[in-house]
């Protein structure tokens, strides 16, 4: 089973959320995250004084699924989180060994 | 002491005891509206509440006035009492407007627009109504009766907006093709407080229009004045959480805010009139109305983010057609006249001059701004950056 | 002019006066226990205190008024003025009761019991200790003296607040086996806010139950009651600050404001009285009472999350004790009779009430609401949507 | 009724009414600091802002009173409103000193301050200034004309504000090599809800220091000052708009505020003698020296959160000066006098004093205290503990 | 070494990590998400408009781990985030390459 | 390509962020966790309790690099991290199996 974990834009959350839904993934975990990369951050003003905030507002999701879905997903995401500006965001992969739903004690493919 | 020095005296001090309560309403729209739009556009709605004070009262003061008044003079209470009550009144209307298209307008324009509106536009339905009168002997005469503004403030207030929400449009992605997009208040104490700044401020906005305190009879009217004002404002809350109990079985506490100030705005026109129990009536209509009229003004994809045609127009309407039915000395054509003329008068002066303006300096924010919020794009201040954002 | 015409008008005007400031404390209750409970609470607290506005104040109205007073009349001020000023007062005894019992009572059953009490229970007390005195010439008969409610206000709330905590019980998860578990409050500065609107709206409280202002002794006597007021609050403040350093050598601000609070209500029965001193020591022990009421009331698993029964209750208690104290021409008996009476009045009818009424509609949230929190389950409305929420 | 007893009732009553409105100017302050600051330091600020209403009003009611003004008599209003009136100003000069060094100032020490001052340094300088006078006929007479307190409060404050910021110091990592570090107020509503309840609460500061509303003339020369008061507001707010606008593009709300009360402050030495269009211009002054006064102490390291130095100190001056130069009776010498005079007393005195409490209690919390916050060191009590902070 | 994140509900945070303390785990690092599933969200209500809250509080708990410790880790998490009711939430099971104290320079298990 | 997550105090963010520049990596995810470990919470008061916060406000750090950083990544953030007291933080390092930049649907090292 495969983590893959999209770092995107806050505002794409909706649309990715339903593509997703539309493949049949119906399981994730979202979190608000701050993001530094190309994109530069845009600048404020306090008191007279201008200043730069560094730290981006993104989403990231973390979705696992068995290794057959993998690729569908990645394209998924990118298909819906795409704006073609910089700053849209990575997809990582990495390994999962186990999973275990809570409530039932079931594990791996059945648990997702 | 002479009788007239008395009353003078009493006239003017009761004058700058309503003053300060309607003074108590600019926080209160502030507080009202940062509570009521998303937490990206806070610091813009609270400039533009700021800006709207002293742009418009500042206009009202060296050109307004005038114009509404003919003259400075007043002999019965102090001269100044009397310009800064009438001018603490000039911003209210302008509020009206701000708070409608709140979350994507641009203060540059709008700034503009509350210059005008607080210099000209709005001293020019003082005029006709309860100023100089300039119609006056002509068959557009005005003759309503309207106490504290059902219409002059609130209905005019409410026009004006109408005419901004076709020029400005609603805000980015609020009308989908799956239907409206719910976009919550974001802080629901600030929603509150200003409601309750707003209704005490109500007080002086009805009992300062008596006009005078200072004989037995005036006490009594603006004592009467002020319980009605209250009346109508509880009864207008009551329904409204009856009616969503009733339909969702949950008290939805912005829609129960709404329909109290929906009540203070019908018994505006007559409050002094009234005994004390048609209020309780006049309340519950106007409390029920703006429940409807919520989701009505979103099916013609009117986006007002904090309700204010419901409350301000609607119910400005509705109560000064109730001054006509339920007072008999009123005549209920005249209220209708009123009602039309004011209408008809703000709706298109508005829409062209907001027409003008919009021509030079769009007050709509780019929908890229709009997703970044107007705080970050219009004023460089973020509400509450330390604050994290939920998803 | 006539001398009386002079007074009628100059004391319709203060009541007016005084009404503005004691509905600056509908604000202040709401801010104060929005900013005390956890934020998933927060929608339903405030819809609370304005249901508690709107429906204890049209039951007095309607129906209170005439059980407390007996009649409409009033010669000396505006009877309008004077109807409302004492609907001012009903809402106040009911915040307590529903503050001490927010985060987990359902919104429908309180709103019956808040008609009840607005509409009978309250001005039932009145007409004993202060209106019509249904009791007189019986050995009932109450004679104590408390000018603005130290008894017939906060007492009476407290009294039914300890009715209801019986009925309704503690918070989801409050008491553990483990010990008390400490639920910190949401939001500081609406806790200093509502806390200082409530402070300004009792000099409205007090200042305005003198009753007169228009003769140079009521004069000041009015002021005097104001600036005693002030004094029993200020050193309230202090004294809990002082308890708090020494004993933890931290400044908890909300035992600080509740020590203020505490002051504030002790000096409540005889602010008129008191020279300019006995108000320090009358706050200083007010204040003291709270912050060792605060976990007293804990260890008897009353759990009041704003603190109301060692604000209110014990310092209503107090005050009433503490006129017959300090004030030669006050029985000190007389004063303990009332407080016995209105105790056991007060609290019996509020259980039997409370009871029958929670046969129907369950007060308490069951504890998957209140895990999900009261906005969700009975406002449908978040207070702070935006918000992340911490661990 | 006798014409003076008259006068009793209706100044006493004025006075209670500007007293009501003064003390709003309590959580005005608290709640324009706790905005301004970070999250971490909000309870701290809140508990300084209470701590110094009750500490320096019961020790100006005890000590300070009667050093400023010599005895308690007073026949044309009532004493007690007279005596309170005069202790709600002594809060306000220890604010603008707290809310300049905040966020780092430890509670006990300050506290001490607080009580020295209000008992002692305060009344020293009204008594030279409005009050006994103990320097007539020494060649040290101050015979500065100054309403309501341009001088005698706000420059006070603020040298007393330039005294502490070089004995406390500023806030850890403020000013770095790489140049200042921004740190932008965390809730922008409440900045905004605490300058309106200050610029209404000004209505009673300056409207109340006329003294008396019980003549015609007086009665207009009270409604003048305010509405010259609410003027200058407007015009502060408008320039800062302005300037900011056409140095960013952008509307720094907060400068905008500090304009605002930069105006008010401006005016008040002379509020009742301008006619209706010079406080247009004192008001434009005093906002424009807001926005250059702000970077310019930054400049200089003194590190001023909220920005009190720009709105008092530098307001102050400007505000008594501007009263000899645009009111022809009134010396600008003497005005220029007096302003030396305080600031050489209020500095020398307020360093000393800060100078010994800072042997025995250090003012300034440690870095790793203000790295946690002054909440949890001096408090115990976190403002928001269930909001999430963002990065 | 394993990493052990665990998707649970809020309000069993204390029960997990009393758990996980008695038997010895001392360290772990926990964050607020957001968590879409099966458990479908509540419904608000603004303003007329009744809308559905699609995402759940949820709390992620990481645990960092000997090998040998991650069964009981487990084991001891399913049994006290459990309620049985749906949405009870997620194991996840990943490796980790190294660690490192930053205070000490300790490495792998030596600074878990 | 490798993933390094770090749990650090949270004013040390910036210190961190500006090494980290200096050696050439311009992208990182950054999310504010609380942290349970050796570290003790502070005791808070509230109207006459104690109690005793447990979690402590941390900064996570994620940063993808190459294989041949890891090593570098790792030593500049224990250097600017580091205050010397407890609770500093560690950093984990894990394996990432494939990288995708939504914009341009750039993968692996050429997506970082
Ligand atoms: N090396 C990296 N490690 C972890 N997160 C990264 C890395 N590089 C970028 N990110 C995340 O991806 C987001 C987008 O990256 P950015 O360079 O701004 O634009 P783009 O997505 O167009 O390449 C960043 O805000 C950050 O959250
Ligand atoms: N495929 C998945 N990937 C990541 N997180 C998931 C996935 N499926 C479920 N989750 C997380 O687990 C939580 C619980 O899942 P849910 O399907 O609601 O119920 P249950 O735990 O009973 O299976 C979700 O809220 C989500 O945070
Ligand atoms: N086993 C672990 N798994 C996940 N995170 C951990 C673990 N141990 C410690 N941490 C994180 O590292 C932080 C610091 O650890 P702590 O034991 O307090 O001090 P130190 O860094 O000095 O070892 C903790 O607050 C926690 O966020």
């Amino acid at each position: 089973m495969k983590r893959v974990e999209a770092v995107i834009k806050p505002f794409k959350l909706e649309d990715v959320k339903d593509a997703l839904a539309e493949i049949g993934i119906t399981g994730m975990t979202v979190s608000e995250v701050k993001g530094y990369g190309r994109q530069k951050g845009h600048s404020e003003l306090y008191r007279g004084a201008e200043y730069v905030v560094d730290f981006l507002p993104k989403i990231k999701m973390e979705i696992v699924v068995d290794d057959e879905n993998v690729e569908q997903v990645i394209k998924t995401i990118v298909e819906a989180a795409r704006t073609g500006k910089i700053g849209d965001g990575k997809i990582f992969v990495s390994d999962i060994e186990k999973i275990i739903r809570i409530r039932t004690g079931e594990t791996d493919s059945e648990a997702i | 002491m002479l009788e007239t020095d008395f009353k003078y005296i009493i006239d003017t001090f009761f004058t700058l005891f309503s003053i300060t309560l309607i003074i108590f309403m600019v926080p209160g729209f502030a507080m009202l509206e940062a509570g009521l739009v998303r937490t990206k556009n806070v610091s813009a709605v609270l400039t533009i509440n700021i800006m709207i004070y002293a742009v418009a009262s500042l206009a009202f003061l060296l050109i307004g006035y005038k114009i509404a008044f003919g003259s400075l003079d007043s002999t019965t209470s102090s001269m100044w009492a009397v310009i800064m009550f009438q001018m603490a009144f000039v911003g209210k209307s302008i509020n009206i407007v701000s708070g409608g298209v709140s979350e994507r307008v641009r203060i540059i324009p709008l700034s503009i627009f509350t210059f005008i509106m607080g210099a000209f536009i709005y001293p020019t339905v003082v005029n006709f109504s309860w100023g100089a009168d300039m119609l006056r002997d002509t068959f557009l005469d005005i003759k309503m009766y309207d106490l504290a503004g059902s219409s002059v403030i609130h209905s005019t207030g409410g026009w004006a907006l109408l005419a901004a929400l076709l020029i400005v449009g609603s805000r980015r992605g609020r009308y989908q093709e799956r239907g409206v997009k719910v976009i919550p208040a974001s802080n629901i104490p600030l929603v509150v407080l200003g409601a309750f700044l707003l209704w005490i401020g109500w007080f002086g906005f009805n009992g300062g229009s008596v006009g005078s305190i200072s004989s037995v009879e005036s006490a009594d009217l603006v004592a009467k004045t002020i319980i009605n004002t209250n009346t109508a404002g509880l009864c207008g809350a009551i329904i409204a959480g009856v009616i969503m109990y009733i339909r969702y079985k949950l008290f939805d506490i912005t829609m129960i805010l709404n329909g109290a100030l929906g009540g203070l705005v019908a018994v505006t026109a007559a409050a002094n009139l009234y005994d004390m129990y048609t209020p309780i009536l006049v309340g519950f209509i106007g409390g029920g109305l703006v429940v409807f009229a919520v989701p009505l003004f979103d099916k013609l994809k009117l986006d007002d983010p904090v309700g204010a045609l419901s409350v301000h127009l609607v119910n400005g309407i509705w109560g000064t057609l109730a001054a006509g039915i339920f007072i008999p000395s009123i005549s209920l054509m005249a209220q209708l006249k009123g009602i039309v003329l004011i209408g008809v008068f703000t709706f298109s002066v508005s829409y062209i001059v907001l027409f003008i303006i919009n021509k030079f300096f769009k007050f709509r924010a780019d929908d890229e701004a709009q997703l970044m919020g107007m705080d970050i794009n219009e004023c460089g201040v973020e509400a509450y950056p330390e604050f994290k954002r939920a998803i």
